[in-house]
């Protein structure tokens, strides 16, 4: 894209579930599948454990992109909190493509502890999306930018 | 039901016949071919390099104009059948094609693999179904035996095709037990005949064509049956038994042979 | 990187380094014994980036098309493509065309279809 | 306010190659409430936890964040280490600088960057962390293991002597598993059978072990140490205590023409059956879709034949309810379809036949006594075509990407049986790479080779080509002399890949224990709890973790053996203190949390609440910590902002994303 993609360096926030996803991460660095610095992880013990507040406030406080990782559908360790946190996105992810958020700029992805190169994968097409998108100007909170 | 119709150049030639017959077949079983104006050849084989627009841009224009009669696409040739339903997967699922091709064109509304591309058979098959085609038949061929012959072009790549099984496939054999006569099963049916090598290379095409041959009559074949006029000349160069295709079966069978010639 | 090389890797949209030389190409094609170098040696050629040898070679106009090596292929690999593509980068030369419009009256004959001039042409020439 | 110490491992070079971890000390030291910093080579070594202990002595630290591998690796080795030096273990927070950063990333200045974001999140968080403490729960001293074959009758004998009750829930009518579907075995070429059929009496005979056979597991629910399953006993129609085993029923049946399963379907056999001569329990079932009777009402048979007045047709599928402390995995595999390997004739010809199917045929209880025959026509082959890797090391979605890790051995076993039995009879072997890792493993296939004559021709082969005179024929290259092919043949055997028995994905969901993208069960780690699933009290046994030969299976049977006997040697075990926690203040008592709760762990009762100074009955939300497993499903639900999740808490977690985000 532009020259000025090139210079943003999005904030990128990714909630991986304990079981699933944070392994799966884990499993992408011991096999050095690299994607961008700008995926910084927060590890919940499950999805359903992920409050839309919580992604309310990254965007809030700057972040340009949120992704949900847990495991896949009929997989989770708590047997159906990954559908109730699809559920809940779901919900919220439409209303803040009501209030003009981007439906790029979120998204839930299943990736199991064995799929390093999905981890990796899917997290170097999101930062590509966000950084199509340019910084979320939307719900930035001005009060929080320095 | 009418379908949008891509003869392709040989049928309006050499191979009149399939073209004929399967018009006449159409309107038995109640289905009708309407001929795309201003179609341009298919080229015979698909472009592989992924570089190469331009010579897919004749199919892109049939695929186009029967998506603006919002009509399915049917090719009975299988080498047009081949090029139509690879470049339309190039135009659905490859996004550098499709963006070059679409500039070529410069169709207001981009064309992007919206149109479905059927063999006549497939009609067959898929639509009329061979248990109703089965009761159409007022001269069933009993007693014939039929190795039919795939080549390659209707089967593989198998997973753009989604023809049939292109190790196994049964299509044809279904076809021959519905018009009343007994399939052979011969496993060089989905062989190459040696295609467009058979201008230059003569010999390697009549060996392959022979390998073919001996497989089907060895099997007890007493004629092969195709949907390619390629296929249909290099066969008959080797000559060791009478090919025809599937199209003239299907007339004899719904005794519109004759209204059709 | 070898710049025919690439322009054949390009091309053709075949990573090599796929291959792991089963030989399952080569036990497929019905052109096997034509051939001077072999469809799964294409593969290595590509790799090996050796491409004077493989422009040269008769493998180019014997190979037909016939995807029996692209389908069987248990790792996807297409020698087939690779086969097209090395072709190209020679009928594209100009004056490198395998069928020459003087050759084609010869090679006529009455019941041979239009297909099969149009595939001709396409295939050996620009 | 906290006094915080923050700890930045440099692990070897694996960190500080591409983290300054210097620069992460003196980052951390300008977060508030950081008293202390300091980096070393290896923080999880003895003396880098003893740094630890040191700083909290004389800092007195109340939270540390450690900046090391992933928690997964050593949150445990650093919380215990804390616990060792009077902090709370659950005041320790790991900032994960290796496998998401160092480790993914080359620029030094991008990763110490990231390093020092993640380091700030934990900071941030400790502040926020409350001392927790673990509860305890008790252990149930009985294990389940899921699957009857070789894997599963080795564990259960394994904890059975050990001391335990153990029970085997298998779904066919017999114990056994695929080994004792198996003629001989690699590398020392004695008989299956021979070798198995001790331990499937040992296992029957057992005092401690209980066989449910024609069973399975219907639902599980509970957690480590305390599982409740419910098994489905089907109905056999044959009172099992009453049988003797005649087998007469058997060979009056008149209902004949149902494909023998244990025989690959290469025979049929009756309605009323037992799957092998040698079965445990040696008690028939009826198979009710092919019993004249159930069909038709008209039959009765074997009811009439049965001198001890066994049969019962009105037997019903029976549900028990068992508790256990722990369960294993041991389902094993099957081969894979070959619907879509067309070019290999499989299906065409009753000549092409599976590698298991060759086992069947060399078997002398097998549809041909033992007698190596074609199925077309009875005829003895003379040549023989084996074609290694059918549907392994494919990358295409026709097999597995996988290697099925046995078929280089039981092929040349075969090939080797085959050449001394009949050695008239030719044998080539088609092959991509002979792969024989394995005690033993290359000189039994060298002797293939050497002693046996077995021609070896590297390269896969193309197409197999029936002949009209019923010949196959078999086209190839030799890869090494680069010429192609044709060998008549006679009969044609595959080796076929294998794959996860299609069960296993509904077990491991009841178990929620994570299974891999080609059904494969993950292990909690690759190479060092190789038989543990990441699913506490959940354990691995056999093929259902990977492709692996009987010596490999009965090995990792007895290790996770050992696991169970190590959990079931516990009379209680610690519990997750990060459970959820109702803020009764808060708590309007509508159910919303107790509806979403996947273990019932969330109750009512009616309390007395002072609201500021508003003293009143309501009725509250009261989370049974032991049942609780701190999922957090309840917390999001939870309209009014009660329930939180401890050591989890939103406060921690938006402290976090704050953190990130700054």
């Amino acid at each position: 894209m532009s020259v000025k993609n090139e210079e943003f360096r999005p904030v990128i926030v990714a909630f991986c579930c304990n079981w699933c996803s944070y392994a799966g991460a884990d499993l992408a660095g011991s096999s050095r599948l690299a994607y961008p610095a700008d995926v910084k992880i927060i590890r919940v013990p499950c999805s359903c454990r992920v409050n839309p507040m919580f992604i309310l406030r990254a965007f809030e406080k700057g972040a340009d992109g949120v992704i949900l990782c847990g495991c896949h559908p009929g997989d989770c360790h708590y047997s159906t909190g990954n559908y109730y946190a699809r559920r809940r996105m779901t919900m919220l992810f439409s209303m803040l493509d009501f209030i003009g958020v981007e439906n790029g700029r979120t998204r839930v992805e299943w990736v199991s502890a064995a799929e390093g190169v999905k981890f990796s994968e899917t997290m170097n097409s999101f930062v590509d999306k966000i950084r199509s998108l340019g910084p979320n100007v939307r719900l930035g909170d001005l009060r929080c930018k320095d | 039901m009418t379908y949008s119709y891509y003869p392709g150049c040989t049928l309006r030639t050499k191979a009149r016949d399939l073209d004929k017959y399967a018009r006449a077949c159409a309107e038995a079983l109640g289905f009708t071919l309407e001929e795309l104006p201003d179609w341009q050849c298919c080229g015979g084989v698909y472009p592989l390099g992924t570089d190469e627009i331009a010579s897919k841009l004749p199919s892109v224009r049939a695929l186009d104009a029967a998506k603006q009669k919002g009509q399915d696409l049917v090719a009975v040739c299988s080498a047009c059948y081949h090029v139509l339903k690879r470049v339309n997967d190039d135009m659905a699922n490859v996004e550098d094609i499709q963006t070059r091709a679409n500039n070529y064109m410069g169709l207001e509304d981009p064309y992007k693999g919206e149109t479905k591309v059927l063999h006549f058979l497939e009609v067959l098959r898929d639509r009329v179904g061979f248990d109703e085609l089965k009761k159409k038949v007022v001269a069933p061929l009993t007693g014939r035996k039929i190795g039919a012959y795939y080549g390659c072009l209707l089967l593989r790549p198998g997973k753009v095709m989604g023809f049939d099984d292109p190790e196994d496939p049964k299509i044809l054999e279904d076809f021959i037990r519905a018009l009343g006569a007994e399939p052979v099963v011969y496993p060089y049916r989905n062989e190459c005949c040696g295609g467009y090598i058979s201008l230059k290379e003569k010999a390697l095409a009549g060996s392959m064509c022979d390998k073919i041959m001996d497989s089907a009559g060895g099997f007890g074949a007493d004629c092969l049956v195709t949907a390619c006029p390629l296929c249909k000349y290099n066969l008959n160069q080797s000559g060791k038994l009478p090919v025809v295709y599937f199209t003239e079966l299907l007339a004899e069978a719904l005794g519109v042979k004759e209204v059709a010639l | 990187m070898n710049k025919q090389a690439e322009l054949i890797r390009q091309v053709s949209g075949v990573e090599p380094l796929k291959c792991m030389k089963c030989g399952k190409c080569s036990a497929s094609c019905p052109s096997y014994e034509e051939m001077d170098i072999k469809p799964h040696q294409f593969v290595s050629y590509v790799q090996n980036e050796d491409i004077e040898a493989l422009v040269a070679s008769k493998s180019l106009y014997k190979c037909l098309s016939c995807f029996a090596c692209i389908e069987r292929c248990p790792r996807g690999v297409k020698p087939g493509a690779l086969i097209d593509a090395a072709r190209q980068v020679v009928v594209r030369q100009r004056g490198q065309q395998y069928l020459s419009a003087d050759e084609i009256p010869a090679l006529l004959d009455d019941e041979m279809p239009q297909q099969l001039l149009m595939s001709a042409f396409r295939k050996y020439r620009r | 306010m906290q006094r915080i110490g923050v700890f930045v491992c440099h692990c070897g070079s694996n960190i500080a190659a591409t983290v300054d971890v210097k620069k992460v000390v003196e980052m951390a030291l300008k977060e508030q409430g950081v008293v202390h910093a300091e980096d070393y080579p290896y923080m999880c070594s003895e003396a880098g936890q003893s740094r630890i202990g040191e700083a909290i002595a004389q800092k007195k630290l109340t939270g540390i964040v450690v900046c090391s591998c992933s928690p997964r690796m050593h949150e445990a080795t650093f919380r215990k280490a804390a616990e060792r030096y009077g902090l709370n273990p659950y005041m320790v927070e790991i900032a994960n600088i290796r496998e998401h950063c160092s480790w993914i990333h080359k620029d030094m200045e991008e990763a110490t960057e990231k390093a020092t974001i993640l380091m700030r999140a934990a900071v941030a968080k400790v502040h926020l962390n409350a001392p927790l403490q673990a509860g305890e729960s008790k252990v149930t001293k009985r294990a389940l293991v899921i699957g009857g074959g070789i894997a599963g009758i080795q564990t259960a004998i394994d904890i059975a002597d050990a001391g335990y009750k153990v029970d085997i829930v298998e779904k066919t009518p017999s114990i056994g598993g695929r080994m004792s579907q198996l003629d001989k075995t690699f590398p020392t070429l004695d008989c299956s059978a021979c070798i198995l059929t001790p331990k499937m009496v040992e296992a029957a005979a057992h005092e401690n072990i209980t066989i449910h056979t024609y069973s399975e597991v219907e639902k599980v629910s509970g957690f480590v140490g305390n599982f409740t399953v419910d098994i489905r006993k089907k109905a056999r129609m044959v009172d099992i205590d009453k049988c003797t085993g005649c087998g007469v029923c058997q060979e009056k049946c008149p209902s004949k023409k149902t494909p023998n399963e244990f025989n690959r379907g290469l025979n049929n056999r009756s309605a009323i059956y037992t799957p092998f001569a040698q079965a445990i329990p040696n008690v028939p079932v009826i198979d009710t879709d092919a019993c004249i009777k159930f069909k038709t009402g008209k039959c009765g048979v074997c009811q009439k034949v049965c001198q001890a007045g066994a049969i019962d047709y009105t037997q019903k599928d029976e549900i028990i309810t068992e508790n256990y402390g722990a369960i294993v995995v041991a389902t094993g595999f099957d081969t894979i379809k070959l619907d879509q390997y067309g070019e290999y004739a499989y299906g065409q010809s009753k000549d092409v036949i599976t590698s298991l199917e060759l086992e069947r045929v060399m078997n002398a209880a097998g549809p041909t006594k033992g007698h190596l025959e074609r199925l077309s026509d009875g005829k003895a082959p003379k040549e023989i075509v084996f074609i290694q890797c059918v549907g392994s090391r494919c990358s295409d979605d026709r097999g597995k990407p996988y290697c099925s890790k046995i078929c280089c051995m039981y092929t040349a076993k075969h090939a080797m049986l085959i050449r001394d039995k009949y050695p008239d009879t030719n044998v080539t072997v088609f092959y991509i790479d002979v792969r024989t890792p394995g005690k033993n493993f290359d000189e039994f296939y060298r002797r293939a080779v050497e002693d046996y004559g077995v021609n070896y021709i590297k390269g896969q082969v193309g197409k197999v080509i029936p002949q009209p005179d019923g010949s196959l024929l078999v086209q190839g290259v030799d890869l090494l002399d680069q010429k192609r092919i044709m060998k008549k043949a006679d009969m044609v055997v595959l080796a076929t890949a294998i794959e996860p028995n299609p069960d296993v994905r509904k077990i491991a969901t009841m178990l929620t224990a994570s299974i891999d993208t080609n059904n494969f069960l993950t292990e909690a780690h690759p190479k060092l709890r190789p038989v543990e699933s990441p699913t506490a009290g959940v354990f691995l046994s056999g093929v259902c973790q990977g492709p692996k030969d009987i010596p490999e299976t009965v090995a990792q049977a007895g290790a996770a053996a050992v696991k169970v006997i190590g959990l079931l040697a516990k009379d209680k075990l610690k519990t997750n203190p990060c459970t959820a926690k109702s803020d009764e203040l808060l708590c309007n008592g509508c159910s919303t949390c107790a509806n979403v709760c996947p273990y019932g762990a969330i109750t009512y009762e009616t309390k007395l609440i002072n609201d500021h100074g508003i003293r009143e009955d309501r009725r509250v939300a009261v989370v049974n910590s032991a049942l609780c497993q701190g999922c957090g499903a309840c917390t999001v639900a939870c309209p009014s902002g009660a329930m939180d999740l401890q050591g989890f808490s939103n406060r921690q977690i938006l402290a976090e994303v704050d953190a990130i985000c700054r």
